[in-house]
């Protein structure tokens, strides 16, 4: 850990939170109060613009961050944090007991690169989405809701990142959960869409109680220990007393003892599960690609789901004291990577094969982190937010072009049609499948040499392993996908061939910025070692920016053979991947017919993923629907308390007024009143005695 | 006996005799109407020789001139010629179970008179200069009873809205 | 010498009997909105009377309790007539009658 | 007791004897004035006129001797009882109404009111609301169509204005902040700097002090003009007279609730309606144009200059003959002023004069009650014990 930061107040970067939030205030409220709606073109200059704005200031507060601004230079004087409180949110207590939490935002190096890619890679998306929203030819009308959601989902995930305390980061987690689920079912009138919508938001629970148990558990720990608090500097300040505590484990779970960080590792992890769909709660994001592609882009590519890698990264202080939760990160991050890698090579929906490669490339972050790789992590994820979003949007381009046809297996021949948007995918493909030079090269490559030097890891070479074989997973479905997409001779439906051709500026433009990004993203984090062998005298810079907020690891001792060892073992899965759907899918395509009686049966199980959507509708969703049903819903709830309990209270009430008490109601005033008197005199009665 | 007390018995008797008949043998409801100035007039006096002033004067302004006038005022416009009191009273029974009643009322009050409960706080005889005058009830109400002055004119309030809508042929 | 408390309450509590008396026996509304305000009356007599007896505290300032109280039922009993008599009204208009037997329609 | 008797007696006989008669004289005369007319010149005595004097004398006696009828179904305990509630409150009312001040002979003092009662203002309006029921009896007892109406017009009139009476008069109670009128008389012998209020916001440049020296009397008129005109309009409402005498319009109503009234019946509803007027111009002298006191005159002026020369016996006696017969010119020109408004005005519509007592003179009033509040707020704010203005 580096020296106290130096702590500089800091009014600006609410504005960051505050300008979308307030678009999308502003449009919702007419939307939803007074059922008006706003121009389409106000609406789009408006989320635009504030995302724009967004994202200059993050910018300025960056450059305020490392001193640009004529200050100091960065080396001479701690790292700084840029910090804005606004009030105190919560605060209880007396004395020994307080606790508060402010509403105050933090902007240190992990909030800036997280925060300048959400508003950067969100505002190229929104413009983007300008001109899918208009191509769109479902007549919804939701443009405005669209946006509003869009800008809202920013605010949150601003919220997330800049929060400073676990509670606003809370609120930011649940925030962009509620826009995802907004937005994945933005369709609604399709009754698909609505229930994905509803999937993603109840798997996304299962990980939030995780979360929520996290805090607590920490928060009870720490308070235990007289530290109540929840901010995360004096979280990090006070974990050191309770980090060796130990919770005895119940009964049911063999007994024994569990350390507290671990559980709270666990916990916190759990979380990050639902939210980055890590294996066994990846079944919502798939579902996810029901919504408009931009969002896909946008949320359950590049930003939202990378939000439990930041979770876990913001929390570094807390995984470095749990080793045992850092092997269950980096095992559960590896067989996803694999996993997901494995399906994506069966799936035939274009988002649907760019949804498993974002699981499975997810699984490569959570790998790194595990790993105590957390700055490699964060690089990886920074540049799978540029190719990511650059495929997805490509994806969309071609649904556009083809008039939403999304089945591959209904494409093909594009390349000559869609000749920019061919381009910049072919760009997408090489940088994630590690193309040397291209950003994802550098990332996959630093991962998997952190997991090859981790040797504290149990099992890193099978990991490792798994790494290799992943990338060359990743290989093949990415050119699987472009050549059954791009190459061969169209099998589009004769009606679709007519007019085919790159889809308006508004949506080329966005991606062509980030297909100079993809291809040059790794730049930022250029590895030292290829940095010397280039003459780059400060290369990982991005390492070096984050060393303020994480614990950088020792520089591996590599040597020319290691690094080409390890480069030559990726490339080699690379190049066998793109080899076997090279044969498969265009040189020898009736070798797939060839094939399939004798992969029939393993590849119906890929297709199917395994049946893990069937397991859990057998083992969790029938049942419980069969119990609420039958014993919640008919036995108690309509038998027990309705029909026992507010009818036959409602019945009691009914006998008794129809047989006993309708004779006091004779409709004679001064009867009443003579009621009335015998009262007031039993009354007198009983106060005189 | 006092002038006071003869006082007193005078206005109480007007009062008793004008408020049986009222109820009891008057023969037109104009008259019961009379019947009841008369007795408010006699409490007016009643109040007056208890040091209550103002109540004595906005007894006659309110229940005289307002309340009893407004009874008038309906009676005339209802146009009740032939006496207006309607059938005969029913259940002679319950006259004289509420007789009972209020004899025994009253037997209890002598009784309890005669035990002295009502002797806990005997009379003050030199009562504070002005006491019952307008300025210092004005003063207690404005201060100390602000609050149920507020609340009585909400009462009041609340009538004139519920009056004019009862009283509207059509609600439109 | 002061009238004894002691017939201030026989008093009113011989008006409130009346008023009880009328507001039960007789049939005819107006009679029987009379009646009430002869209760009202009554009450406000022992008021009154009560405030004469409790008039000065035990600092020797006056008091006036009961005559506000009083002020107040005065007050309500304006108010009660005006809705009384509207009532009244609309009863005449619908059921062309001053007798309160007649508007027992709201019963079992 | 004999003072009290005396100063009762007084009042009676003024106002019933020398009043009452004297208004019917004048009001013919004005009347007959006002519509280029002669008028009340025919009774003679000898061939001798005496201006049309003679007409009260002869009224007196016409009624006196005329049948005193009873319609047939009237109810005759009713019927006799209503001209004299309508009576007799009229004679009461003017029992507070101060017609002289205090003064001392010897060792006696005695104060120019049969009644000097704490809440004399209010006894005004316990009366007011009394005198109701006399129309509202007549026009039942009658048993007559014309006579119904009549009452009920003037229930509902007398009723309504008697709210609005009260209100409109709030505001003098807060500036002399008494309900006595003696208390009011005393107050309003005095002057006040027209100007002063200019003192509540600064002090007079040099150079204008002569504005100090414009001064008033501190009457009700002058202190609350718009009370002044509202409580005139109310009074004269309640008392049914033109161009407010809907109850009895006689050309829609024949006489209105005294339709079926002759004689010495119908001579007391008369009576009652002339001695009205003289009270009413009596309470609106106390109440507005100072009672009894001679504008720029004080009491202790009149005494301190008279007693200088005669001695102070005398000047008491001086100042009380001055008080009471300016008292009185107030009472005669404000009469005379009712007569003026009676002849003037065309008969309202009943629509109208009920409209004119809910929507213009009740919020006028309350209007009046806040911006006096206001007014004596701000003055008790900024100059503590500054009178009000």
């Amino acid at each position: 850990m580096p020296a106290d930061p130096q702590w500089i107040e800091d009014a600006l970067l609410r504005w960051i939170v505050f300008v979308p939030l307030g678009t999308a205030l502003a449009s919702g409220l007419l939307l939803a109060v007074f059922r008006r709606t706003l121009s389409s073109s106000l609406v789009v200059w408006m989320s635009c613009g504030s995302v724009f704005a967004s994202f200059g200031l993050s910018s300025l507060s960056f450059a305020k961050l490392v001193g640009l601004f004529g200050e100091v230079p960065v080396d001479d004087v701690p790292p700084r944090v840029l910090i804005d409180t606004l009030y105190t949110w919560v605060g209880v207590g007396v004395g020994n007991s307080a606790f508060s939490a402010d509403l105050a935002f933090r902007y240190d190096a992990l909030s800036a690169v997280m925060c300048l890619v959400v508003t950067g890679v969100g505002f190229l998306i929104h413009v983007y989405s300008v001109g899918y929203m208009r191509a769109d030819t479902r007549d919804d009308g939701g443009l405005q809701r669209f946006f509003c959601y869009l800008n809202l989902f920013i605010a949150a995930m601003l919220v997330l990142v800049l929060a400073d305390n676990l509670l606003l980061m809370f609120l930011g987690w649940e925030g962009v959960g509620l826009c995802s689920y907004l937005l994945i079912g933005f369709w609604y009138g399709d009754r698909q869409n609505a229930y994905a919508g509803s999937k993603a938001f109840i798997v996304n629970r299962i990980g939030d109680f995780g979360f929520i148990v996290g805090i607590l558990l920490l928060f009870w720990s720490m308070a235990d220990a007289g530290q109540p608090a929840v901010s995360f500097r004096a979280i990090e300040a006070g974990f050191g007393s309770v980090a060796s505590q130990t919770l005895a484990l119940p009964g049911w779970l063999g007994g024994g003892e569990i350390g507290l960080a671990t559980s709270i590792g666990l916990c916190f992890f759990l979380g990050a599960v639902g939210k980055s769909a890590q294996l066994p709660l990846f079944v919502w994001l798939p579902d996810a690609m029901a919504g408009p592609t931009p969002v896909s882009a946008l949320i359950h590519a590049a930003t939202m789901v990378t939000a439990g890698v930041y979770m876990a990264v913001r929390l570094s202080f807390l995984y470095e004291a749990a080793p045992g939760a850092l092997v269950v990160i980096a095992w559960t991050g590896g067989v996803t990577a694999v996993f997901a890698a494995l399906l994506a090579t069966a799936q035939n929906d274009i988002k649907k094969v760019l949804a498993y490669s974002t699981i499975s490339q997810l699984g490569y972050m959570f790998l790194a982190v595990g790993c105590g790789a957390y700055a490699i992590a964060i690089f990886h994820l920074v540049t799978h937010a540029f190719f990511k979003a650059l495929l997805f949007m490509g994806a969309g381009a071609v649904i556009v072009a083809t008039h939403h046809e999304q089945d591959m297996r209904r494409m093909g021949g594009l390349r000559k049609k869609l000749k920019l948007t061919y381009w910049v995918m072919v760009a997408g493909v090489l940088a994630i499948c590690g193309f040397p030079g291209f950003s994802g090269f550098f990332s996959k490559d630093e991962i998997l040499t952190s997991v090859f030097f981790a040797h504290e890891l149990p099992g890193h070479v099978a990991l490792y392993w798994m790494g290799v074989a992943t990338a060359g997973l990743t290989a093949f479905y990415m050119f699987r996908l472009l050549f059954l997409t791009f190459h061969g001779k169209t099998r589009l439906p004769r009606g679709r061939r007519g007019e085919l051709d790159d889809p308006e500026d508004t949506m080329m433009w966005p991606l062509q910025i980030l297909a100079v990004l993809a291809v040059l993203g790794g730049i930022i984090g250029l590895p030292q070692f290829w940095g010397d062998r280039i003459g780059v005298a400060e290369s990982n810079s991005l390492g070096h920016f984050l060393a303020s907020v994480v614990r950088l690891g020792e520089p591996h001792a590599l040597d020319a053979g290691v690094v080409a060892q390890l480069v030559g073992g990726v490339l080699a899965a690379s190049i066998t991947g793109f080899g076997l759907a090279y044969v498969l899918y265009i040189s020898r395509p009736g070798l797939r017919e060839k094939l399939e009686p004798v992969l029939g049966v393993p590849r119906r199980v890929v297709a199917r993923r395994f049946y893990v959507d069937e397991l859990y509708d057998a083992v969790f969703v029938r049942p419980l629907v069969i119990f609420s049903d039958r014993v919640l819903s008919r036995g108690i709830d309509a038998g027990l308390i309705d029909g026992r309990l507010v009818m036959g209270s409602a019945h009691a009430v009914r006998g008794l007024a129809a047989h006993v008490l309708k004779h006091l109601q004779s409709g004679l005033a001064q009867a009443y009143l003579l009621l009335m008197l015998a009262g007031t005199v039993a009354l007198l009665a009983y106060l005189v005695t | 006996m006092s002038f006071e007390m003869f006082l007193f018995y005078a206005f109480a008797f007007l009062a008793v005799f004008s408020a049986v008949a009222m109820i009891g043998f008057v023969r037109h409801i104009v008259a019961a109407a009379m019947s009841l100035v008369v007795t408010m007039v006699s409490l007016a006096g009643i109040y007056v020789l208890m040091h209550a002033e103002l109540i004595a004067a906005i007894q006659i302004l309110v229940y005289a001139g307002a309340i009893v006038v407004l009874f008038l005022f309906v009676i005339m416009l209802l146009d009740l010629r032939d006496g207006g009191l309607g059938p005969a009273a029913r259940g002679q029974n319950l006259v004289k179970a509420v007789g009972v009643g209020g004899t025994v009322t009253i037997g209890t009050l002598v009784v309890a008179s005669v035990s002295g409960v009502f002797s806990v706080n005997p009379l003050v005889e030199s009562l504070p200069e002005g006491f019952g005058e307008h300025r210092a009830l004005g003063i207690a109400l404005f201060t100390d009873y602000a609050l149920a002055v507020e609340l009585v004119g909400l009462v009041l309030l609340a009538s004139i809205v519920g009056a004019v809508i009862l009283a509207k042929r059509k609600i439109d | 010498m002061s009238i004894p408390i002691e017939h201030v309450i026989s008093l009113s509590a011989l008006l409130f009997v009346i008023g009880v008396v009328g507001a039960l026996t007789r049939r005819n509304l107006i009679v029987i909105l009379m009646s009430i305000e002869l209760m009202l009356n009554a009450a406000n007599l022992a008021l009154v009377g009560f405030n004469r007896v409790w008039s000065v505290t035990a600092e020797g300032a006056a008091r006036y309790d009961g005559q506000v109280f009083a002020l107040m039922v005065i007050a309500v009993a304006a108010a009660e007539v005006a809705v009384g008599l509207g009532i009244l009204l609309s009863l005449i208009r619908n059921r062309d009658s001053l007798n309160v037997d007649d508007a027992s329609l709201l019963r079992w | 007791m004999i003072l009290v008797v005396a100063k009762t007696l007084f009042i009676l006989i003024v106002v019933t004897l020398l009043f009452a008669p004297l208004i019917t004289w004048v009001e013919r005369k004005q009347s007959a004035i006002m519509q280029d007319r002669i008028g009340a010149n025919r009774a003679d005595l000898a061939g001798m006129t005496f201006l049309g004097l003679l007409h009260p004398a002869a009224d007196v006696i016409k009624l006196l001797s005329k049948e005193d009828l009873v319609p047939a179904g009237a109810n005759r305990f009713l019927h006799a009882l209503a001209p004299i509630l309508s009576a007799v409150p009229a004679l009461i009312a003017f029992a507070v109404i101060p017609y002289g001040a205090t003064y001392r002979f010897g060792d006696t003092t005695f104060t120019l009111v049969a009644a000097d009662i704490d809440w004399g203002v209010l006894y005004l309006l316990v009366i007011g609301s009394l005198a109701t029921y006399g129309s509202v009896l007549a026009g039942w007892a009658s048993r007559s169509n014309w006579s119904m109406l009549g009452a009920i017009r003037a229930t509902a009139q007398m009723i309504s204005y008697e709210v609005t009476m009260g209100l409109s008069i709030v505001g003098i109670f807060m500036v002399f902040g008494s309900l006595k009128l003696t208390d009011m008389a005393v107050a309003q012998d005095t002057t006040f700097r027209v100007f002063g209020f200019l003192d509540l916001f600064a002090s007079l440049p040099a150079g204008a002090g002569w504005l100090n020296a414009i001064r008033l009397p501190n009457w009700g008129i002058f202190l609350q003009p718009l009370a002044f005109l509202l409580f005139l309009t109310c009074i004269m409402a309640e008392n049914k007279r033109p161009p407010f005498d809907l109850p009895e319009a006689d050309s829609e109503l024949v006489a209105g609730y005294f339709t079926e009234y002759s004689g010495m019946r119908f001579g007391l509803f008369y009576m009652a309606e002339f001695i009205e007027v003289v009270v009413i111009a009596g309470a609106v002298a106390a109440l507005f144009l100072g009672g009894w006191a001679v504008p720029y005159l004080s009491q202790e002026t009149i005494t301190a200059g008279v007693a200088s020369l005669f001695g102070e016996g005398f000047a008491n006696l001086v100042c009380m003959l001055i008080h009471v017969g300016c008292f009185f010119s107030k009472v005669v020109f404000l009469v005379w002023l009712q007569m003026l408004i009676r002849w003037s005005f065309p008969r309202f519509r009943y629509d109208q004069l009920m409209d004119l007592c809910w929507k213009v003179i009740l919020p006028l009033s309350l209007l009046n009650i806040f911006l006096t509040a206001a007014g004596m707020l701000l003055a008790q704010q900024i100059a503590p014990g500054a009178a009000a203005s």
